[in-house]
């Protein structure tokens, strides 16, 4: 190449304590192009990404633009570098105007001035919005945008930062893949001025779709670095897990004949800004099914999760759970009525983080489990020791406190609750999201085996080759509302339905 | 006409408010940017003691010797957030127990008391206060009068303090990245803006403010010094944050209002107005109008607009972010 | 070179007890530099401390007086601040069980109801008080989520007006209103001897009295112990305290879960109100230089903190620091300023707070500072 | 858990241990307190209050002046009525205080009293007598009735205003013999009367000061303990008339005069009775005569006619041949509560609850 990489980092090294995050990692990429950091979660990406954008300090090695040897002590010593970053938790102010959150940190434009004056950006963020088709209200706040829009104002903002590298940590997490392709078109428009994108993701068909070189990481190190014409998915792919990959593909039987287990009649309910997200769920799953619903996050999955297992309250509808009907509003009769739910957000919702395992475990029997007002504290350890066992947890013992445990390791803890007792169906939301390869083999193992045993299962994911794995039905969630897919194989079909587009009759 | 009901109450109000009004503007300022500090008694006794001695002491003419005096109450007052600061932004303690242990430490039975009592500052009248500066003829104009001319610099200094604090938040750059810092310290934190560094300076300059309010009992409005002098006034000042909705010009608003309503009891005895246990109501008024303003702003909705900055009471690590 | 500070993972053993004795020596240190400062002394300063609040003749009955409320305040904080539930109203729901526990006194007392049945009352009333004013700051955060530090925080000064306005501006059920002595000064009706609440005596250091109260708060510990650690309800506290989605999750219902646990709060607070009219006074104290001078309910705040929210470790804390409380009245005069006391406890408690960090935390001092806290690990 | 019950038991056991340490060292000179009376002071606010508690404190160091070695003064500042107070007490008698002078009312209760039957108890302003308690206060009334002359010989119009603390007998004594002695020397005057409900308040009653001012009051006086009135007075240029000590120095040009108790020679009279064992329980009601209560110096607003007419007015109540509070004596509405030939007992002023005619307010605050 003739000019120098726009960014390159030269053995890269990055300590944790007990683990080491980047090994001795060798990166570049050039100006006007896109390039991918491929790798599964715990790969390292992250921790490459922050050392980019000077969240973190490398143990050792060094950072170098356009060949000048630099070194970050701040994100600010980064973006007064060129170097911005779209973190995937977006970093803006929810209760400022777009305009503000752009003059927020400035040291450019307007925002260098001790007075400021937001409308003076406006017309500002309307032109670099034109230009590269991110079209946003300047004045609007940020929390009343979506999550899309917000996402479009992170990269107005470093475009307005006149970044020349832009990092994008796992951009279309939360878009549609129509707002994912618009996405992939401003990528590819910014590049043209000579920028540099680096596109961080762990999807094959969008690093396809968008890069044009992958850098893979394994287990902190680079493992290759290639031209994305010259790659295939597969061979992408067996660079990011080092193996062959072996998934669970559930054998077809025929489900779905069974008595209905799980059925949600009219259901309709209000999200947080109390404006109605659910509108009349009709859906059924069956004894040994499972029915998934696909979708790109956001469009009211999560609250029909909670809908269904009583964390949030039903405007209309009933749920049913092997023909009872569950109170609205009351986790604890869907759980007592064999209702079980994976929620997706593990340490927070899943377990109390900070508690033993062995409350964690008894987090929906302690009641049963009790003699009278007072809990068996020695019948609760027994039981995480038993679920240890079983579900092979990686745990010192039950004294341990769930936070401390991997990923992979909570959820198992999760599904030995779930499983155990008298479960007639599961709810599984983004199960596997997060998780590791082997630790997704054991999840998905799992619940095809509860299926076999007859649960029925309701799997929520975003994750298409899950869906295709796992379900027997598929069913699309699009603004609130659901529509059945005819052909569960059907990739195109899922994905015009994902898009808000109409099934052709 | 200046002495019907409403005229003498608000001058009074307008009077009596300055001190909270000071107090609630510095703690505004701590808490926008997330610090949310209860020692403001405290840090008022220590404003009124140091304020009052400094007064004493500097022989240079009433106007210098007043405007150090206000200095060293400001600075002396700062001292003592600062070690809030320390212990909450650097050490993560509670911002509560912290702001707790301030009052204990600083207040009525600690180092206010202490101070006053070691520099001899009891039963001496202030050889200098501060008192209305327009001429006789002006402060008796009817209504403006009272109201306007009939105060003391420290009041005219309150309001230019109000606008420009309220000019600092809204229009400035600093002012931006403090309310940044306030309602969400990753994202400030993520352009560049220190947490700490604004965290501190906003903790100290509240401080600062609330030693002035603690010297305007000491050189204005009771010019001496007793312990525990401001009785109470720091934990109204604290109400009144709220019942202003972190604006600094709500916040003048409601310190005249609850100045007034302190006036509110002695005034209507004085022109035999009974209006039920006056003492109870207009005493717990502050207080209870305070928690109805608070329940409005958690009502749904309201917060957003209304609410408290996002981030007010949680200590910011990045790591940890 | 700089400092970082980085969360630790496993809490060593021996630094959740080192820690808390350094900082208390710390700040014994550092209060024996302001005292030298200032020409005193602190050998002798410290001395006198602890001999006018632990050994010298009558000083244990005299610190147990100071601890017995502080033991309720800090316990009353404690419960609530281990589900994160901030209630600062300890001081407020205080007086309003000292307001129910005394008509409780005052009405079966006087009706000559046997002793134990009155002071049963009197506890029961106590708690109902303080729980019901506690109440109103827990409702508000459970059915409006408006914080209850503020709310709490506030009705202190509305009860404590309420307190003064029964006794000095009122001729209410709690006003002395017959004979001589109550038309010279307004005080609170005595309580007939069978709302007295008994002390035991000890017969050392010139006769201690344990009163029934600090009995309770021991009482009050235990039961709290057992009740966080041992029951259903206990699970359900500490898994909201955690995580309220967790507790969502669980089923725990979590606005009864709020109001309970406001009212066991400020039921231990009222208890201590109680404790204070049947132990002590006698009498409901609305003087506004009595019982609202001593700023129990803060002071609880304090000690529950520095307990770090341990029932038992509360009433320690509080038994020390009613010991400090205690010589403060007892050294101050004509040649140690009152004043003293209290930047000797400010000191130490700014130590002991600044020193939790370091049971949490592991500082390093680097010349390269790292950025050190781990991936989250998934 | 557990690691935390440990830390907590190892605090415990470090400090006991320093405290049985410091013991060790302390007790033997605890011990040595000899011959030495020892006589303590408790107040109610601040010893340097500027009112109430610093003219006891002045008591004090006359007592300790006057004996000088012979005996050891101490006094106890801010203490609250109740638990703190039973604590100082029990601190002091445990240092070998024999005499404890209690100036708030209130303090002391039965209970204390008999739990300390070797110390002897007095108690300012209160009614509880025992064995070993007395009483004692000012017939601070002829002297406020005296400041009153002044305040009326300075009015200019025809209300006076007069801050007031606490609705209590006490107080309201005060007021109706202000409000009599203005009436002397300003026919017809009325007092207004603003309750502040606190002994000690500087920012109310300034508050009060001004709300009398703007209702039309043309002198202020005040029967509560901080100078605050006072500088309000001057900073409106009205005359002002004092209470408890003279703190003319605040407002030197409003300043006319107060009734202002002199301490001193009771507190030095029942010390040495005390150490002589001559001291017996009883009540004392100090008085002009012995130069327990008096008028402070004047201030320049008061002319000689005025000072000529007080000097009378307190010779006669000296010689016993005027008494403020004899009858006839009207109340606010006109109606006869003491006929002309009576006397009203201290009891009955000890029980005062109603106003005087040309007194403007509520007895009941």
């Amino acid at each position: 190449m003739a000019t120098a990489p726009a960014i390159e980092l030269r053995g890269i090294t990055k300590r944790f304590p007990g683990v080491v995050a980047n090994a001795d990692v060798d990166f570049e990429a050039a100006p006007g192009e896109v390039h991918a950091l491929l790798g599964e979660n715990g790969a390292g990406k992250s921790t490459l990404s922050h050392i980019m954008s000077g969240l973190y300090r490398p143990d050792e090695g060094e950072i170098r633009l356009h060949g000048a040897p630099v070194v970050f002590h701040s994100p600010r010593d980064a973006i007064d570098a060129g170097v911005c970053m779209v973190h995937q938790h977006f970093r803006l102010v929810d209760r400022f105007t777009v305009a503000e959150n752009l003059i927020l940190g400035d040291r450019r434009g307007v925002g260098t001035h001790f007075r400021i004056e937001p409308g003076a950006v406006v017309d500002q963020v309307r032109r670099l919005g034109e230009r590269y088709r991110l079209p946003v209200d300047p004045r609007a706040r940020i929390w009343q945008l979506s999550v899309g829009e917000r996402q479009r104002v992170e990269i107005l903002k470093a475009l307005y930062e006149e970044a020349k590298v832009l990092i994008l940590d796992e951009p279309t997490a939360v878009l549609t893949p129509d707002e994912a392709d618009t996405l992939f078109e401003t990528l590819r428009e910014i590049v043209q001025d000579g920028r540099t994108v680096i596109f961080i993701s762990h999807k094959l068909n969008e690093v396809k779709a968008v890069s044009d070189r992958v850098t893979v990481l394994r287990g902190g190190r680079v493992v290759a670095t290639v031209a994305t014409s010259e790659a295939s998915s597969q061979s992408l792919a067996s660079l990011m897990v080092g193996r062959e990959l072996d998934t669970v593909q559930r054998r077809r039987t025929d489900a779905g004949e069974g008595e209905a287990v799980l059925s949600v009649e009219g259901l309709s309910a209000e999200s947080h800004r109390a404006t109605t997200i659910l509108e009349d769920i009709e859906l059924t799953v069956r004894t040994g099914e499972i029915v998934a619903i696909a979708g790109v996050a956001g469009n009211g999955q999560r609250e029909l999760a909670e809908a269904i297992a009583g964390l949030r309250q039903r405007t209309r509808g009933t749920v049913r759970v092997a023909g009872r009907p569950l109170r609205n509003g009351d986790a604890r009769s869907a759980f007592r009525a064999g209702l079980g739910y994976v929620p997706e957000d593990r340490l927070g919702t899943g377990v109390a983080p900070n508690l033993p395992l062995s409350m964690n475990i008894e987090l929906k029997s302690y009641r049963e489990d009790s003699l009278g007002p007072f809990l068996r504290l020695g019948r609760m350890r027994e039981r995480a020791e038993e679920a240890i066992r079983a579900y092979d947890i990686k745990a010192a013992g039950p004294h341990v406190e769930a936070a401390t445990l991997s990923g992979g390791n909570i959820q198992k803890v999760v599904l030995a609750r779930e499983f155990a007792g008298n479960l007639k169906a599961l709810i599984a939301a983004s199960p596997t999201r997060g998780l590791d390869v082997s630790a997704v083999e054991t999840v998905h193992r799992h619940l095809c085996d509860a299926a076999d045993r007859g649960v029925g299962i309701l799997l929520i994911s975003e994750d298409l080759d899950e869906i295709l794995a796992l379900a027997d039905r598929v069913l699309v969630m699009y603004e609130g509302r659901l529509s059945p897919v005819g052909n569960r194989d059907d990739i195109d079909e899922i994905a015009v339905l994902m898009a808000g587009g109409q099934r052709e009759e | 006409m200046n002495n019907t009901l409403l005229v003498t109450l608000i001058a009074s109000g307008v009077a009596y408010g300055t001190p909270l009004l000071f107090a609630s503007l510095g703690e505004l300022l701590a808490e926008r940017s997330g610090v949310l500090n209860l020692g403001v008694e405290g840090m008022m006794l220590v404003g009124a003691v140091m304020g009052f001695w400094t007064e004493q002491r500097v022989h240079a003419g009433p106007v210098v010797s007043l405007i150090v005096a206000v200095f060293v109450a400001a600075f002396s007052a700062a001292c003592m957030a600062a070690i809030h600061a320390f212990l909450v932004i650097t050490l993560r303690a509670s911002q509560i127990v912290s702001g707790l242990a301030l009052t204990i430490f600083a207040g009525a039975a600690g180092l206010s008391s202490y101070l006053g009592n070691d520099l001899n500052l009891a039963d001496v009248p202030a050889s200098h206060t501060f008192h209305a500066v327009f001429p006789s003829g002006m402060q008796n104009w009817p209504i403006v009068g009272p109201l306007v001319f009939g105060q003391t610099p420290l009041v005219y200094a309150s309001w230019v303090c109000v606008a420009a604090i309220a000019y600092y938040l809204t229009r400035t750059r600093p002012g931006l990245n403090v309310r940044a810092v306030g309602e969400s310290p990753a994202a400030a934190d993520a352009m560049g803006i220190s947490v700490t560094r604004y965290r501190y300076a906003h903790t100290i300059a509240g401080g600062a403010f609330a030693g002035v309010a603690g010297a305007t009992f000491t050189l204005a409005i009771t010019p001496q010094w007793v312990s525990g002098i401001t009785g109470g006034a720091g934990w109204i000042a604290i109400a009144l944050v709220i019942f202003a909705f972190w604006r600094p010009e709500l916040c003048l608003v409601g310190a005249y209002f609850f100045g007034a309503l302190q006036a509110l009891a002695p005034e209507l005895q004085a022109r035999n107005i009974s209006l039920g246990p006056t003492e109870l109501w207009t005493n717990a008024m502050p207080y209870a109008a305070t928690i109805v303003v608070l329940v409005l702003v958690s009502w749904r909705g309201a917060r957003r607009r209304l609410g408290a900055p996002a981030a007010l009471g949680v200590a910011y690590v990045r790591e940890e972010a | 070179m700089r400092f970082t500070v980085e969360r630790r993972l496993q809490q060593p053993r021996w630094l959740v007890v080192a820690v808390p004795l350094a900082s208390v020596l710390f700040g014994f240190v550092v209060a024996a530099v302001v005292l030298l400062a200032t020409g005193h002394d602190p050998v002798t300063s410290y001395r006198q401390l602890f001999d006018a609040a632990f050994v010298s003749t009558g000083s244990l009955d005299q610190t147990l007086i100071a601890a017995t409320p502080l033991a309720f305040t800090g316990l009353a904080a404690a419960v609530a601040f281990r589900m994160r539930i901030f209630n600062i109203g300890a001081e407020g729901q205080l007086y309003m069980g000292s307001i129910t526990g005394a008509a409780a006194g005052l009405y079966l007392g006087g009706r000559g109801s046997a002793s134990p049945w009155v002071i049963a009352a009197m506890i029961v009333a106590g708690c109902a008080g303080g729980a019901a004013w506690a109440s109103i700051a827990g409702a508000l955060r459970a059915f409006f989520g408006t914080s209850e530090i503020l709310t709490s925080l506030m009705l202190n000064y509305v009860a404590g007006y309420i307190l003064t306005y029964l006794i000095f501006q009122s001729e209410s059920y709690w006003r002395q209103t017959k004979g001589f002595n109550a038309t010279v000064f307004p005080t609170g009706k005595p309580l007939p001897s069978n709302a007295v609440w008994p002390a035991w005596t000890l017969h050392t250091q010139g006769g201690i009295a344990l009163p029934l109260g600090a009995g309770l708060a021991a009482v009050a510990a235990v039961l709290l112990w057992v009740l966080y650690r041992r029951t259903r309800f206990g699970f359900e506290v500490q898994v909201l305290g955690d995580s309220v989605g967790a507790a969502r999750y669980a089923g725990v219902r979590t606005r009864r879960k709020i109001l309970s646990v406001m009212a066991i709060s400020g039921a231990i607070a009222g208890l201590g109100g109680a404790s204070q009219v049947g132990d002590f006074s006698h009498s409901l104290d609305g003087d506004p230089n009595g019982l609202q001078r001593q700023g129990y309910g803060y002071a609880g705040i304090v000690v529950a903190a520095l307990a770090r929210y341990n029932p038992f470790a509360v009433v320690l804390v509080a038994f020390l620091i009613g010991g400090l409380d205690n010589a403060g009245n007892s050294l101050q005069g004509a040649d140690f300023p009152s004043g003293r006391v209290g930047v000797i406890q400010g000191i130490i408690l700014f130590s002991t707070l600044g020193g939790e960090l370091l049971v949490r935390h592991r500082v390093r001092i680097a010349r390269t500072p790292q950025a050190p806290a781990p991936e989250p690990a998934s | 858990m557990t690691q935390r019950k440990l830390a907590l038991a190892a605090v415990l056991l470090v400090i006991s241990a320093a405290s049985v340490v410091l013991a060790l060292g302390t007790s033997p000179g605890a011990a040595k307190s000899s011959s030495v009376f020892k006589a303590a002071w408790i107040y109610v606010g601040p010893h340097n209050d500027g009112g109430w508690s610093q003219a006891h404190e002045a008591g004090r160091q006359y007592v300790q002046k006057m004996l000088g070695s012979k005996v050891q003064t101490t006094y106890k500042e801010n203490i609250a009525v109740g638990a703190q107070f039973s604590q100082t007490v029990a601190s002091l008698v445990a240092q070998g205080y024999k005499l404890i002078f209690a100036t708030s009312y209130g303090y002391i209760t039965p209970a204390i009293a008999a739990k300390y039957p070797d110390v002897d108890f007095e108690q300012a302003t209160g009614t509880y007598q025992a064995k070993n308690v007395s009483e004692y206060f000012g017939a601070a009334e002829d002297t406020v009735f005296l400041s009153g002359m002044a305040a009326g010989a300075a009015a200019k119009c025809n209300t006076i205003g007069f801050v007031v603390a606490y609705p209590i007998p006490e107080v309201i004594r005060h007021a109706n013999a202000f409000a009599l002695g203005a009436q002397v020397t300003h026919p017809g005057v009325a007092v207004k009367l603003v309750w502040t409900n606190s002994w000690f308040d500087p920012a109310k009653e300034k508050k009060a000061a001004q709300s009398l001012h703007a209702a039309g009051a043309c002198v202020l006086g005040q029967n509560v303990d901080s100078p605050a009135t006072g500088q309000y007075a001057q900073s409106v240029h009205v005359p002002w008339v004092g209470y408890d000590s003279d703190s003319s120095k605040f407002a030197p040009k409003s300043w006319l005069t107060g009734s202002v108790y002199n301490w001193g020679p009771y507190y030095l009279k029942r010390v040495k009775a005390a150490m002589n064992g001559t001291w017996k329980s009883g009540f004392y009601y100090g008085s002009i005569n012995d130069g327990f209560t008096k008028l402070a110096p004047y201030g320049p607003g008061v002319s000689a006619a005025t000072k000529a007419t007080i000097a009378s007015k307190e010779k006669a109540i000296e010689n016993g041949s005027f008494y403020e509070f004899a009858g006839p004596l009207y109340d606010q509405s006109g109606k006869l509560r003491v006929p002309k030939g009576k006397k009203m007992t201290v009891n009955q002023l000890y029980a005062m609850s109603w106003l005087v005619k040309g007194v403007i307010g509520s007895p009941k605050g």
